[in-house]
C-alpha cells in the first residue's frame, strides 16, 4: 500500500443528482494521483465540528490532470444530511485507503475473461472506476445496476458512455428496466453468460447494501465464478489502528478499512 | 511526515521512571503500534507510544457494529481485540524500538494471573520501557466486574504486577468509580510508579429506527471532548490525593487541551480519539505546548505540572 | 408561545402515580418554576413543569463565575441557590397552579431533617403534584460527601421523606458513582415511586491564560448532549434492576433524543441544558415524539416504555 | 418588561471595523421594534453546534423601519474569533433582554440635568442608544471614550455624527487622544463639568471591563453622581431561569439578564 496523506481538499462543486443522492467534486492532487479503483477517502466533514469522526466515501472517479477526486454520496444520517449544505469550505481527506479490485490484475494474468460488475444503488460508484480500467485493458465486462427509481439510477449514463451500450438495470418500483430486485438481472447474466459471446464469467464484482452482496455472492459461488465484494463498516480511524470496522472472515476477524474494503466472498462468514 | 517544530522549551519529562522526551504518548487502542500512523507523524518524536492492550493469547474482541458517534464524543466496545503477546514481541515491538520510539505497553488481563504473565513475556525483551496496567477489564477475579472498581482487587493486581517487573509502571484508572481518589490511593500503595487516567465512561446510544443499542455489546465507552471536563477533574482529584506523577487523558486534541491537564497535575498526556479526527493530533498537542510555553515565557513544561492557582 | 401539535397519539403516561398528560417535564435548575419561559412556551400544555431545587431557608449559592461551557455540554454550580420553601410557596407554586400546570417540586437538604422539613411545609398547600427528591446535595449527616453516593444515606433520607408526604415520591440519582443500580434498589426499597436521573456528572475545565479554574468552586455539574450516553445507559441499566417507573434525563433536545431514552426504560423525561440552547426545547421534544409515533404506528407512547429489543 | 421573542435572524452583514472588533447587522425586526437602550440579545450562533450556549451581545444600534439591529463584537474567545467567518447564514436571538439606562427617564422627571457617559472598550457601543435618547430629550451630554489604539477607537464617528463634536478620547498607546486610561479624562470632567455650560453631572452611565467601570463607580460616588453601570456576566439562560450570571449586590445576588444587565453602581458589591 502507498503511502497515506491527508490532504485538505476544497470542494469544488456539491450537488444533487437524484433523490438524496449527490455528487461531490473535491480539489485533492494528491489522492487523485494516486488512487485505485475500490479505494475510498476518509473524510472530515467541515462545518460539523460536533461530530468527531469521519466519514468514508468511494472514489467515484477522479481527474488526475486537474487534480479532482468525484464522490456520490447518499443521504442516510446526520452528516450525510447535513452535507449537501456545504457550498464552499475545505474537507480534510486521509486517502487513498484500501486495496483495490483485482479484476484488471486477473485479466492481465489470465485468470479473469469475462467480468460482470453488481452494483446495487450507491454502491455502483466504487465500480466505476474498475469498469474504466476493465475497457481499457480490453476485457469483456458487462454490468448491471440496481436502484430503487429510475432517478436514482445516477451512475447509469456514465456506464453507457463508457461501453457505448446500457448496463442491465432493475428498479425496485419498475419506472426503468426490469422491475423489482437486480438479483434476478445477475442471475440471468451467470446463465446466459457475457454479452458480447455468451462465454461464461470468471470474475464477479458486487458493491452494495450488505443483504444484496450476500445474494449476489452466493450466486457467484453457485456458478463457480471468482467474486468479490466491498465491504463497508462504521469506522474510526480508517486506517487500521482501531479495529472499529472489522469483518468476519474464515481467517478471524479482518479490518475492512485496510485489509479491505475489497474481500474475496468466499472468506466472508455472513452475520 | 509531521514532526515538532524546534524549540529552547525544555520538554523532556520523568513520568514515575520513564523518561519521555515531551510530555505527549497516545492513548492506548486508538494508535495500534504506531505503525498505521507513521506516514502522518514521526513516531519516534512522540514522547511515547502506548500500544493497545494486549492480552496473553489475544482475544477476539467483540462482535460488530463497535463504534458509534455521539455528540463530540464516540462509544467503543472494541472488547480488547488483539493478536497476543507473541506479536507484539515479534512484530510491533522491534518496529518501534527500530524507529526510535519510546514504548509503553498496555497490558490486560482476564484474570490476575494473566496480567503477570503478559508481563512476563514480555519483561526480558529489552523492548519494554513502561508498562501501562490496564486495570478496567471485565475480570474473573473480581467476579465479572471491573477490577478497577474495587480497590482491594486493585491492591492485589498492582501488587502481583510490581513483583514481575523493576520497569515503570503505570496504572491506568476506569473514571467508572463514586470515589477515584480511593482507587489511586489503592495503586500506588501496592507499588505503582505513576497513574493514568481516565479510561473511558460506560455509556449507550441507541438506533430508534431499529429500535437496538448502536452497538452489538449495548454499552461501550464514552471518550473524546464530551468527557474532557470528567477528565480533568479527576486528575485533579488524583493531583491533590497521591504523590505520584500522572498522566491525563480524555478528549485531549490542541496543545490548549494538554495543557488544561498539566495544569490540574498531570505531567505527561496522551492523545487517543483526536487521532481519528486528525491524523496528526499528537505532533499537533506537542506544537501546541511549545506554543503556549513560548507565548507564556514558559522555559520548562514541569513548571507547569499542578500550576493551577 | 409554542404550543404542543394536535395528535391522536395517546401521550398520558403514569410516573408513579404522577399523572402526565404526556412524557415531558423540564429538568429542575434549568427552567426556574416556568414563569421565565412563558413567552416562548405555554408550560400548562408541559407533562409537568419540575422547579428548582429548594431548600427550608434559602441558599446564596456559589461563587461566580458559575458556569462554562464545554464541547457539546456545559458545567454549573449554581450551589443550589434559592429563596427558600416560603416565596416558593407564596410566588412560583400558586402561579404554576393559576396557568395550569402540573407541578413536581425538586427538594433540596443540607441535613436529612431539611428534606422532612421542606417536604412538611409544602405537603398541606394541595399546590404540589410530585416531589423530585435530589439526593445529590453535598450533606453534612453524611459527612459532607454526597448523600446519593451511599446506599445506606439513600434508604434514611428517603425512608424519612416517604413518611412525611402521601403524594408521589420521585428520588433524583447522582450519576458519579460505581453502581447506580445499587443505589437505585436502595431508593425504591425505602420507598420511592419512581427515580430520575441523571443529575450531573462532576467535572472541572481551566482557563490557561490565568492558569485558574473557569468556575470559582473548581468542579461543576457537566450537563447537556455530552452526557446523553452517560445518561441513557444509567437509565437502561436501572430500567432492568427496579420495577418502578423513570424519568429519564441528561442531554435530551429533540423527539428522538427522548424516544431513545424511552426505548432505555424511561417512562418520561426531562429537559434541561437544552432549554438554554433552544428556549421552546420543551414544546419541541414533545413535538418531536409526536412525530416519531405518526411515522412508525406508535398509537400509545407508553408503547415505547423500555421496548429495546 | 415586554414579551420576549426568539427570532431568527439572517445576517445581513458582518465586517471587521478594527483591531479584533467586527460590525454584524442582523434581520431582526421585532426585537428591532422594540428594544430599549442597554439591552441585549443572547444569540445562538450558527454553524458552532459543539457550542451550545448562546452569547449575550448588547444592541449597538437599530434601525426600526428596516428591522435591523447592529450589534459590535470584539474577538476574546472560541465564538468571537468564530464569529468573523460568518459571512451568511441564520442566527437565533433571543430579545431584547435586560432593563435599560435610565438616564433618559431621569432626564423627564427632572433628576438628571447633566450625564456623562463612560464607554471603555466595547462598551462605547452599548451606550449608543442612550445617548441618541438623551439627546433627542435635549439632556447636555458628555461622552468620554477609551480604547487600546486609534484604530479600536470605532465608536468615536457615530458619537461625534450625533452630537457634532468630538467625545474625549484616551488611548492607551497615545495614539490618538489622551494617552493613557480614559479614567484621567472623567476625573477631568467631573471635576470640571459639563462641557456645555460648566454645571454639575448628575447623571454618570459607564460600561466597560469591570475593572474600568469600578474606578469610575468610585470617582462617581465620591462626586456624589448617581451612578449605572452594564454589569457582564456569564450566562447560560439569558432570561432570568438559570442563576448563571448573578452580580453581588447590597440586596444579595441579583440576575445581571433581567434584573440588570444596568445596575445602580452604589448596590453593587464588587468581589
Ligand atoms: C469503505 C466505505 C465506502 C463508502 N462509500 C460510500 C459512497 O461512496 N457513497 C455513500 O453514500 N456512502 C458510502 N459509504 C457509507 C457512508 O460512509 C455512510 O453512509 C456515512 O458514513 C453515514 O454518515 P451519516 O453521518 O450520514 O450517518 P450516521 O448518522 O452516522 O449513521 C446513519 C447510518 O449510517 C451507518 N453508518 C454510519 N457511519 C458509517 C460508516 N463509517 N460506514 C458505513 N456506515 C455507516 C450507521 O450504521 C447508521 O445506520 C461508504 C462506507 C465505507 C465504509
Ligand atoms: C449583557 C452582555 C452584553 C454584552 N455585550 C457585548 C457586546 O456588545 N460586544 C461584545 O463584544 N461583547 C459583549 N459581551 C461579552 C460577550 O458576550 C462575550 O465576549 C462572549 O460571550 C465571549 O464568547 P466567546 O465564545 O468568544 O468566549 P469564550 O471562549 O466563551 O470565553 C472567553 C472569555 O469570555 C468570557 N465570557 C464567556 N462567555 C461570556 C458571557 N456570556 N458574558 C461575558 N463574558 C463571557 C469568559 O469568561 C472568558 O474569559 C456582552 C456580555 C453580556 C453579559
Ligand atoms: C477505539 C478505542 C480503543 C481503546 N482501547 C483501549 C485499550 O486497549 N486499553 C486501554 O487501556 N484503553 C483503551 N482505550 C481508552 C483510551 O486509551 C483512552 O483512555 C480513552 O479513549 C480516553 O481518551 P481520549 O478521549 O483521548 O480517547 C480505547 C479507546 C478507544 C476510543
Ligand atoms: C444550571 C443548572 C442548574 C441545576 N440545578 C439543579 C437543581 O437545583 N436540582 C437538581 O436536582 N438538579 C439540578 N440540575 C441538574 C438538571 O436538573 C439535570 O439533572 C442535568 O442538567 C442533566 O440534564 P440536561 O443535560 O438535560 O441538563 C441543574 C442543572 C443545570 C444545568
Ligand atoms: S477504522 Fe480503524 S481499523 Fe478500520
Ligand atoms: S443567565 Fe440564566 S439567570 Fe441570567
Amino acid at each position: 500500500m502507498s503511502a497515506l496523506v491527508n490532504e485538505v481538499a476544497r470542494i469544488i462543486s456539491n450537488e444533487p443528482i437524484g433523490p438524496r443522492l449527490h455528487l461531490m467534486v473535491l480539489e485533492s492532487p494528491t489522492i487523485a494521483a494516486k488512487v485505485t479503483p475500490g479505494q475510498f477517502v476518509h473524510m472530515k466533514v467541515p462545518g460539523a465540528p460536533d461530530h468527531i469522526l469521519r466519514r468514508p466515501f468511494s472514489i467515484y472517479s477522479r481527474n488526475a490532470n486537474e487534480g479532482s477526486v468525484e464522490i456520490l454520496y447518499q443521504e442516510v444520517g446526520t452528516l450525510t444530511r447535513f452535507m449537501p449544505s456545504l457550498k464552499e469550505g475545505d474537507a480534510e481527506l486521509i486517502g487513498p485507503v484500501g486495496n483495490t479490485w483485482t479484476g484488471a490484475r486477473r485479466y492481465k494474468d489470465g485468470s479473469c475473461t469475462h467480468a460482470l460488475l453488481v452494483g446495487g444503488g450507491v454502491g455502483a460508484a466504487p465500480l466505476f472506476m474498475l469498469a474504466e480500467q476493465l475497457k481499457e485493458a480490453g476485457c469483456p465486462t458487462d454490468v448491471v445496476l440496481g436502484a430503487q427509481t429510475k432517478e436514482a439510477l445516477v451512475c447509469r449514463a456514465r456506464y453507457e458512455a463508457l461501453f457505448g451500450c446500457e448496463p442491465s438495470c432493475a428498479t425496485d418500483d419498475g419506472t426503468y428496466g426490469r422491475a423489482g430486485f437486480c438479483t434476478s438481472l445477475v442471475e440471468e447474466r451467470l446463465s446466459q453468460g457475457c454479452l458480447s459471446d455468451g462465454k461464461p464469467y470468471d470474475y464477479l464484482a458486487v458493491c452494495g447494501p450488505e443483504p444484496l452482496m450476500k445474494i449476489v455472492a452466493g450466486m457467484g459461488a453457485q456458478a463457480g465464478v471468482y467474486t468479490e465484494l466491498s465491504m463497508e463498516k462504521r469506522m474510526a480511524c480508517g486506517i487500521g489502528a482501531c479495529l472499529s470496522c472489522v469483518v468476519d472472515t474464515t481467517m478471524g476477524k479482518k479490518r475492512s478499512c485496510v485489509d479491505g474494503p475489497i474481500f474475496k466472498a468466499e472468506d466472508i462468514v455472513w452475520g | 511526515m509531521r514532526q515538532p517544530r524546534q524549540t529552547n522549551v525544555k520538554l523532556a519529562v520523568d513520568l514515575g521512571g520513564l523518561h519521555m522526551k515531551n510530555p505527549v504518548t497516545t492513548a492506548s487502542g486508538t494508535f495500534a503500534a504506531g505503525h498505521e500512523y507513521s506516514d502522518f507523524v514521526d513516531v519516534s518524536k512522540l514522547g511515547a507510544v502506548t500500544t493497545k492492550g494486549v492480552s496473553l493469547n489475544g482475544w477476539s474482541g467483540n462482535a460488530s457494529p463497535r463504534i458509534a458517534e455521539t455528540p463530540s464524543g464516540m462509544l467503543n466496545s472494541i472488547g480488547l481485540q488483539n493478536p497476543g503477546v507473541k506479536h507484539l514481541l515479534e512484530h510491533d515491538l522491534p518496529w518501534l524500538r527500530e524507529v526510535g520510539a519510546t514504548t509503553i505497553v498496555n497490558v490486560s488481563g482476564h484474570s490476575f494471573d494473566e496480567y503477570v504473565d503478559v508481563i512476563e513475556a514480555l519483561d526480558e525483551s529489552g523492548l519494554v520501557d513502561a508498562y501501562e496496567v490496564n486495570i478496567s477489564c471485565p475480570n474473573v477475579d473480581a467476579g465479572g466486574m471491573t477490577i478497577g472498581t474495587d480497590p482491594k482487587s486493585v491492591e492485589q493486581v498492582v501488587g502481583m504486577c510490581r513483583k514481575a517487573t523493576k520497569l515503570p509502571m503505570i496504572v491506568k484508572l476506569t473514571p467508572n468509580v463514586t470515589d477515584i481518589t480511593e482507587i489511586a490511593k489503592a495503586a500506588v500503595s501496592a507499588g505503582a510508579d505513576a497513574l493514568s487516567l481516565i479510561n473511558t465512561l460506560l455509556g449507550m446510544a441507541i438506533d430508534i429506527e431499529r429500535r437496538k443499542p448502536q452497538l452489538a455489546r449495548y454499552v461501550g465507552g464514552l471518550s473524546g471532548p464530551a468527557v474532557k471536563p470528567v477528565a480533568l477533574r479527576m486528575v485533579w482529584e488524583v493531583h491533590k490525593a497521591v504523590d505520584v506523577p500522572l498522566l491525563g487523558m480524555g478528549g485531549i486534541g490542541t496543545g490548549a487541551d494538554a495543557v488544561e491537564f498539566m495544569l490540574a497535575g498531570a505531567t505527561s498526556v496522551a492523545v487517543g480519539t483526536a487521532n481519528f479526527t486528525n491524523p496528526t493530533a499528537t505532533v499537533d498537542v506537542i506544537n501546541g505546548i511549545i506554543d503556549y510555553c513560548e507565548n507564556h515565557g514558559v522555559g520548562d513544561v514541569n513548571e507547569l505540572v499542578g500550576a493551577l492557582q
